[in-house]
């Protein structure tokens, strides 16, 4: 079992994707959208927030509004037109979002802790928080009928309202769950970069246990939580984890050929 | 301006600066408070919230 | 089995229509939400095109962008407020497109025929089509394992892509898939009404071969097409259908206590 | 405006109004055409779409 993460930055060739994605046979998708709401939050002049944690974090300041606008992008636009791509190549997806069926639940954070103007604040509002549960029989039952899961942000809360997740680390989540030997997140960065800004600066290789290493030595905002997710696969179970690039032809090939940071 | 710990009711010294919101330490029991007014300055204590993801 | 098809209307209470809903414990619903897709078209300045075909009846000009938006409203916004409400209530939901598994596959329409300006023409470009059959062993397999399935147009063409269908009718094609003995038509209307600006004019029951005729005698616009779907409901087994309000407390309850338009 | 009619060859007046993807009917064999384009003025058989649903 292949567990794929493909982000939702801007000038990803979905195309190339999903023909490379749908010559494997048993896979799990998760997907993100965060460029598109960018965008759309900003021609219905609602502009998106990004905040800032105090451990230097930035996150999207998710009200109940942006909550309406991240359904119309990560459940509706990106999730619809992944399973369109994917029926078209004779794959048949089910998209879902962590809300269906309760396929992703946990705890909803009831304030965040933020550095704005140099001040440290508390800021509520926010709908956002961590997973705690993967339902694995759902996706089992839809697996083992023949369907292949498609999966989105938000998640669902324990009172059963939507929060905000981290779609890297939902990943990770998904592929201990389903016990996948492989995880695969691709983003608009070919991988973990010594420098962030010298493409050639790509870590290769990294062992399982120096992950943590890298996270406090090189990694930056994103890139942070994608080895915080890879660290958290590894340790349940899942025996690699490739960051790649989810830019040019056959992103999927490409990770899984080593192109990229390996981590096990 | 200066509002009591809801800790260890000791007087805590608000900055000249302080906003609605921000987050101050109980100089004496070192407790994280919240500033939830500031005509009357208050304070409470700041919700227990560990840092981790959210995206 | 119970299906219940609720429009996407102005001034629909969706708070009280699922509280009423989630006391039923065997159903499936469909919604629309075509209010919410006027405003969001015209607020990103794309307002919605209606084109009105050779018989009269008028349908969305559903354009690739104007798909894009539709999704958005449909299986982004409105079907998870739906899934997040009827969790909240212990129901639980799993929210699917017809793209979904091929849960309602059919025949994309080449072009349509409309009148324009006096003239008869044709008009291509319209994603829009009807359904030819029922992903009903999904259905039954989310049904079987505790899950309630909120269902929403679009569906899905022969070859794989998103089409534009009717509401009513996919709600009456589910139904008579299912095998359902009462399927309800709830929308911004309490009924059929003899003259549709006399609310007291409702038609309070039809019988089965009375459809035919009142579609011609009184029904106009939106109506005709629910009463198409009533036909073919009852026509495939479906032993009541019910065309009630949406609107006010209970709405689910009073349909099935006969409220509206009741036709056996 | 004439064109020729796809089906049986004969003349077809068109409206001097006519717009492009305009339906019209052939006096002779009677069979729907469109208006293809107006200059120059030519006709192909309208697409065959029943009539039904579409929201």
């Amino acid at each position: 079992m292949l567990v794929v993460k493909v982000g939702g930055s801007k000038g990803i060739d979905y195309d190339a994707f999903v023909d490379d994605l749908a010559s494997y046979k048993d896979f799990v998708l998760i997907h993100g959208g965060s460029h598109e709401l960018n965008e759309l939050s900003t021609r219905l002049g609602r502009p998106p927030r990004f905040v800032t944690s105090i451990s230097g974090q930035t996150s999207r300041y998710t009200d109940l509004e942006t909550l309406e606008l991240f359904n119309m992008i990560y459940a509706g636009k990106m999730n619809k037109m992944l399973v369109e791509k994917f029926q078209q190549k004779g794959i048949n997806a089910v998209g879902l979002s962590g809300l269906d069926g309760r396929l992703a639940e946990g705890r909803q954070k009831e304030a965040l802790k933020i550095v704005e103007d140099g001040k440290k604040k508390i800021l509520r509002g926010d709908h956002s928080g961590t997973i705690e549960r993967i339902n694995v029989q759902l996706l089992h039952l839809l697996l083992e009928n023949g369907y292949t899961p498609v999966l989105t942000p938000p998640a669902i809360s324990f009172e059963g309202t939507a929060i905000n997740i981290d779609g890297d680390r939902f990943a990770a989540q998904v592929a201990v769950a389903l016990g996948a030997e492989t995880l695969i997140i691709l983003s608009n960065v070919p991988g973990l970069l010594r420098d962030i800004e010298d493409p050639a600066s790509l870590v290769q290789k990294i062992s399982r246990d120096e992950v943590e290493l890298s996270m406090n030595q090189f990694a930056k905002g994103r890139m942070k939580k994608k080895l915080m997710g890879a660290g958290e696969a590894l340790a349940g179970g899942v025996r690699r984890v490739v960051l790649g690039s989810a830019t040019g032809p056959s992103p999927v090939t490409r990770a899984l050929q080593g192109e990229g940071t390996v981590i096990e | 301006m200066s509002a009591e710990c809801p800790e260890c009711g000791s007087k805590v010294e608000l900055p000249e600066d302080a906003v609605e919101n921000e987050i101050l330490e109980c100089a004496l029991c070192g407790v994280e408070l919240e500033v939830i007014s500031l005509s009357p300055p208050t304070l409470e204590l700041a919700p227990e919230e560990k840092e981790d993801w959210g995206e």
